[in-house]
């Protein structure tokens, strides 16, 4: 992780000098354990700033969109997959972009090490390739790193970035043994009225913070339909059914456009895994037009073209 | 008009229970009372009623969500209303009746409680009472526990409050191991225990361990953070300083800081109308989202993300100061440094804004 | 999400299929008819304090 | 305890178009229970909450004058969700009101003083109502010289143009009427912008005070005219529009700085503002 922090800074910090983009966008180190603030570096001499370690899980290219400047930005696999989702979406050109590509072994889920901590408290926490060492008051435990990762990197096939300048490292090898859908065939099985009752359980304890929205690059709208005033779509409190109807559309307009970035549930503030729902769309476009989300910029995605030979069994 | 109970009450002498009888406790409270405590529900503990078989849990140095929705829920009915053009009652609106039976929050944190103190000058003024959260602070009685281990994270003593600061509570409680020292502050407070069956006196032994309990908590803060220059600070200097566009870069403009914040309590008005019955509702809102100051022109005073972030910080270390004479409109809870999303750590702002030169 | 099945469909019809149109909203609205009342995403008066 | 929220009921009584555009309509409102009436007692300068059922609240000035008893009268530009469907109302339509909020023009201190007005465009509702209260008979002689600059885009987008013309024929108010431009060649008023007008016009800043109400790019221009006529920042007084839902300084969105512009407003002085960050 050291090796990736060095490469990082010098990279920024020659891009800068050299004046090949405006500015870098990259990450500093938290100020507690397990977590890291996302940064923009302007001038070489602040590139000591940045940082790396397992605990970069936000998504940089959430700060993207409708950036006029030349930026160089730091992105795993999973971001640079969302920066081809921005390119093609006319939200960033190529052209703007310097990315410095971070292959990726997966980031930890800081609340699933703060449950096994059992109510002690991590003050620092450090790493090796293989574990997690945690020190607190009166306490250590080193714990098995890959038992800690993100929902979302612990069945992550794509740990490279697809779309880089750079690496800083050699590209990790990717994970070909993980089923990305178990527990979306298990929802899939479900009657009618179990899968109602799952979702209501799911989402129950919302609190329409938006934090899953704002977190997520390819929620860029202008105006979100939720903030939408003439007319006013949706109810505002904690009703039930307009918490639900929130996710539910935020998921439509996430279907072939979600990377699985992982970032909604990295920043839930009351643990909803609302990635069901996107990964069940992600399953019903990689299995009816067998296409997988940002891996080239050269591919349309076919949520925004016709073919002929489009499935579309659904249609009556 | 609402009047603190904790006003001109004497503290009164220490009582204690075997913490074992803990759950007796609690049995007898819940047919007096309804009954609130932290729950622990997979890796988040929160407040809510005791029903039976529930455990509660105060292992947590802190709820994931403050107790501020004990007076100021997330959403509330504030009126009801029929659109029926026909009827005489169209267009007049008429308040809805709230069951608010007496309550007890059992373990509440003395920074949540010293939270309610702040947040009363915003709704209980001397030209206003919002009525809602001054019947809800009437019907509820905060029986707090006492931090013995804070977090890294917490700040209490460094604005005015303190692991065992009994400001706003009605019972003090401190976990002795084996036993609970009980200090009553006001005479909700004397009721709660009496109808515990608390009576027993605290030994001095006892006393001396609390008092041990408490110094070994305030030593663990460490540090207080800087405050003190806050309120000579010129305001338009604050708030021009140019920190706010390194500060404000990593922010998404989510909710998550205020909603879980105990001194935030901007809230949104909303009617809503079905089948000609209607309701006007308010809700949690944030000054972290664009529309929360979006005029109906379009125009928009705080249309960028930087003017929102400043906004909050300058609200919560600033101007609050500068309005109420009362320090900051912060308990030190530290809940927005271990929720925010992307770190954006309040104790920084204190150091970036207490120490500006300029 | 739990919508009974039956409740949603997609058809595709031109402006100039007219009477396809006619045809499949009577079959919609048959077909759903038969699912009876839905119970499910009903928005009501809030449901808050 | 009485309920800050609650609303007084009220008749819509009449709704008179003000501008050709139609987008401006004055609402007269009666209450429908005398001793609301008796409760609701205001000064000019304040505003209140209009609230309709299903729709919310919408924060609009006070356009009637205290002088002024048995109703109420509120100017409403249609901009917005609550305000498109209070134009749709009728006449015995029912609705609410409520407040009177905020602070009001300083009447205490400027008893005695010259007070010189200027307004642009629909901003001139409060200004209305100040002027209708100092010219009461009752008033008239508390108060100096009055000194009115009002202008509009068009003729037709003036708002009280009947009360306008009858305060031109008074000799106790100086009225200058003004257009940004018109092709009408009866009109026999000032033709420019309001900053140039007061320019041209040069009320005298000697004991005087100055009520500013209009659109930014208005007061923008103006308050630099204003004080090259000699008005310190302490006599310069605007009223400030926000976003507002409670009205009464507990909702938390219409600060500047330390001031809520609903309780604490909406009446400032420039000398006020200038110790407040720009952000308005």
């Amino acid at each position: 992780m050291e090796a990736y922090t060095e490469k990082i800074r010098e990279a920024a910090q020659r891009l800068l000098k050299e004046n090949k983009v405006d500015l870098v966008m990259g990450f500093q180190r938290g100020t507690i354990p397990m977590m890291s603030q996302p940064v923009l570096i302007r001038k070489a001499n602040e590139g000591e700033r940045l940082h790396w370690d397992s605990h970069c899980g936000s998504n940089l290219a959430n700060y993207l969109p409708k950036r006029k400047e030349r930026i160089a930005v730091v992105a795993k696999g999973c971001d640079s997959r969302n920066i081809v989702v921005q390119i093609l979406e006319n939200q960033i050109r190529r052209e703007q972009l310097y990315i410095i590509g971070v292959p990726c072994l997966g980031m930890i889920d800081r609340r699933q090490v703060l449950g096994a901590l059992q109510g002690r408290e991590p003050l620092s926490v450090s790493e090796t390739n293989a574990h997690l060492v945690i020190q607190g008051k009166g306490f250590e435990e080193k714990l098995e790193r890959s038992l800690f990762l993100q929902d979302n990197c612990a069945i992550c096939i794509h740990r490279n970035p697809v779309l880089f300048d750079e690496l800083v490292a050699e590209p990790v090898p990717e994970q070909t043994e993980v089923d990305r859908y178990e527990d979306v065939k298990g929802i899939e099985k479900m009657t009618a009225d179990e899968r109602w009752q799952y979702f209501r359980e799911l989402l129950g304890p919302c609190i329409r913070c938006y934090a899953c929205r704002n977190a997520c690059p390819m929620c860029y709208c202008p105006t979100c339909f939720v903030d939408e005033s003439t007319p006013q779509w949706l109810g505002k409190s904690i009703d039930p059914t307009d918490t639900t109807t929130f996710h539910f559309l935020r998921a439509y307009h996430l279907a072939g456009r979600c990377t699985d970035c992982g970032n909604c549930q990295r920043v839930c503030p009351v643990g909803i895994n609302m990635r069901q729902l996107n990964k069940k769309l992600e399953k019903e476009i990689k299995e009816r037009y067998g296409y997988e989300t940002g891996r080239s910029i050269e591919q349309r995605p076919p949520l925004d073209t016709y073919r002929p030979d489009d499935a579309q069994q659904f249609f009556k | 008009m609402y009047v603190n109970p904790a006003d001109g009450i004497p503290r009164m002498a220490k009582r204690a229970f075997k913490k074992a009888a803990l759950i007796d406790v609690l049995n007898r409270l819940k047919e007096r009372y309804r009954l609130y405590a932290p729950v622990r529900q997979n890796d988040m503990t929160n407040y809510q009623e005791l029903a039976s078989g529930d455990q509660a849990d105060f292992s947590a140095s802190n709820t994931r969500l403050s107790p501020k929705s004990f007076m100021h829920p997330q959403s509330l009915c504030m009126f009801a209303f029929g659109t029926d053009k026909g009827s005489d009652q169209a267009g007049i609106l008429r308040e809805v009746e709230k069951d608010l039976p007496r309550s007890v929050v059992f373990g509440i944190r003395p920074c949540d409680s010293k939270a309610f103190q702040l947040v009363d000058v915003n709704f209980n003024t001397p030209e206003y009472q919002d009525p809602w959260w001054i019947r809800r602070r009437q019907s509820t009685t905060l029986v707090g526990m006492a931090c013995n281990s804070p977090c890294s994270t917490c700040f209490c003593t460094s604005v005015g409050s303190g692991p065992f600061s009994p400001d706003g509570l009605d019972v003090l409680l401190t976990d002795l191991g084996d036993d609970v020292v009980a200090e009553v502050m006001t005479a909700w407070g004397s009721e709660v225990l009496d109808h515990a069956d608390i009576r027993g006196r605290a030994t001095d032994a006892m006393t001396e361990k609390a008092t041990a309990l408490q110094q070994e908590a305030e030593r663990s803060l460490g540090s207080l953070l800087p405050t003190e220059s806050l309120r000579e600070k010129n305001l338009n200097a604050l708030f021009n300083a140019p920190f706010w566009d390194d500060v404000q870069f990593a922010c998404i403009n989510c909710g998550v800081c205020t909603f879980v914040c105990p001194t935030c309590w901007c809230f949104d008005v909303q009617d809503e109308v079905r089948n000609q019955q209607g309701v006007r509702v308010r809700n949690w809102d944030a000054c972290m989202y664009p529309l929360f100051t979006h005029h109906g022109s379009g125009h928009n005073p705080r249309h960028q993300k930087l003017q929102r972030v400043r906004q909050r910080f300058m609200h919560k270390l600033k101007y609050f100061v500068d309005k109420y004479d009362r320090g900051v409109a912060c308990v030190g809870c530290g809940r927005c440094v271990q929720q925010c999303p992307v770190n954006i750590d309040i104790r920084q702002l204190f150091r970036l804004m207490n120490d500006f030169k300029g | 999400m739990g919508i009974e099945p039956g409740r949603l469909h997609f058809s595709w019809i031109s402006s100039a299929e007219a009477s396809k149109f006619v045809e499949v909203a009577r079959a919609v609205s048959d077909e759903v008819r038969k699912t009876g009342p839905s119970s499910k995403l009903i928005k009501k008066l809030p449901e808050v304090a | 305890m009485q309920n800050p929220y609650l609303p007084y009921p009220v008749r819509i009584d009449t709704i008179t178009v003000e501008t050709e555009d139609r987008n401006l309509k004055t609402f007269k409102f009666v209450f429908l229970n005398p001793e609301d009436e008796k409760r609701f007692t205001y000064k000019a300068g304040q505003f209140a909450e209009l609230s309709v059922t299903g729709k919310g609240e919408i924060p609009i000035g006070i356009a009637s004058s205290p002088t002024e008893k048995g109703y109420l009268l509120f100017t409403v530009n249609k901009v917005g969700v609550v305000t498109t469907a209070l134009h749709q109302m009728s006449p015995g339509d029912i609705m609410g009101v409520r407040g009177p909020l905020g602070n009001w023009y300083p009447w205490e201190i400027l008893e005695g003083r010259n007070v010189v007005i200027v307004g642009g465009g629909f901003a001139f509702t409060t200004l209305r109502s100040s002027i209708v209260y100092m010219l009461h008979p009752d008033n008239r002689k508390r108060f100096g010289d009055i000194t009115v600059i009002y202008g509009a885009r068009t003729p037709g987008m003036l708002l009280y143009k009947e009360e306008l013309m009858a305060w031109e024929r008074r000799d106790d108010i100086k009225m200058h009427i003004t257009v940004d431009a018109t092709k009408d060649p009866s009109w026999k008023y000032h033709v420019g912008f309001v900053p140039t007008v007061t320019k041209d016009t040069a009320p005298s800043s000697e004991n005087a005070y100055a009520l500013v109400c209009g659109p930014p790019i208005m007061i923008k221009f103006t308050l630099p005219v204003l004080t090259g006529l000699g008005f310190p920042p302490e006599r310069i007084i605007t009223s400030l529009e926000m976003r507002m839902k409670c009205g009464i300084g507990m909702c938390g969105r219409c600060n500047i700085g330390t001031e809520y512009v609903c309780k604490d407003g909406p009446v400032f002085t420039l000398a006020q503002l200038s110790q407040l960050p720009a952000e308005y």
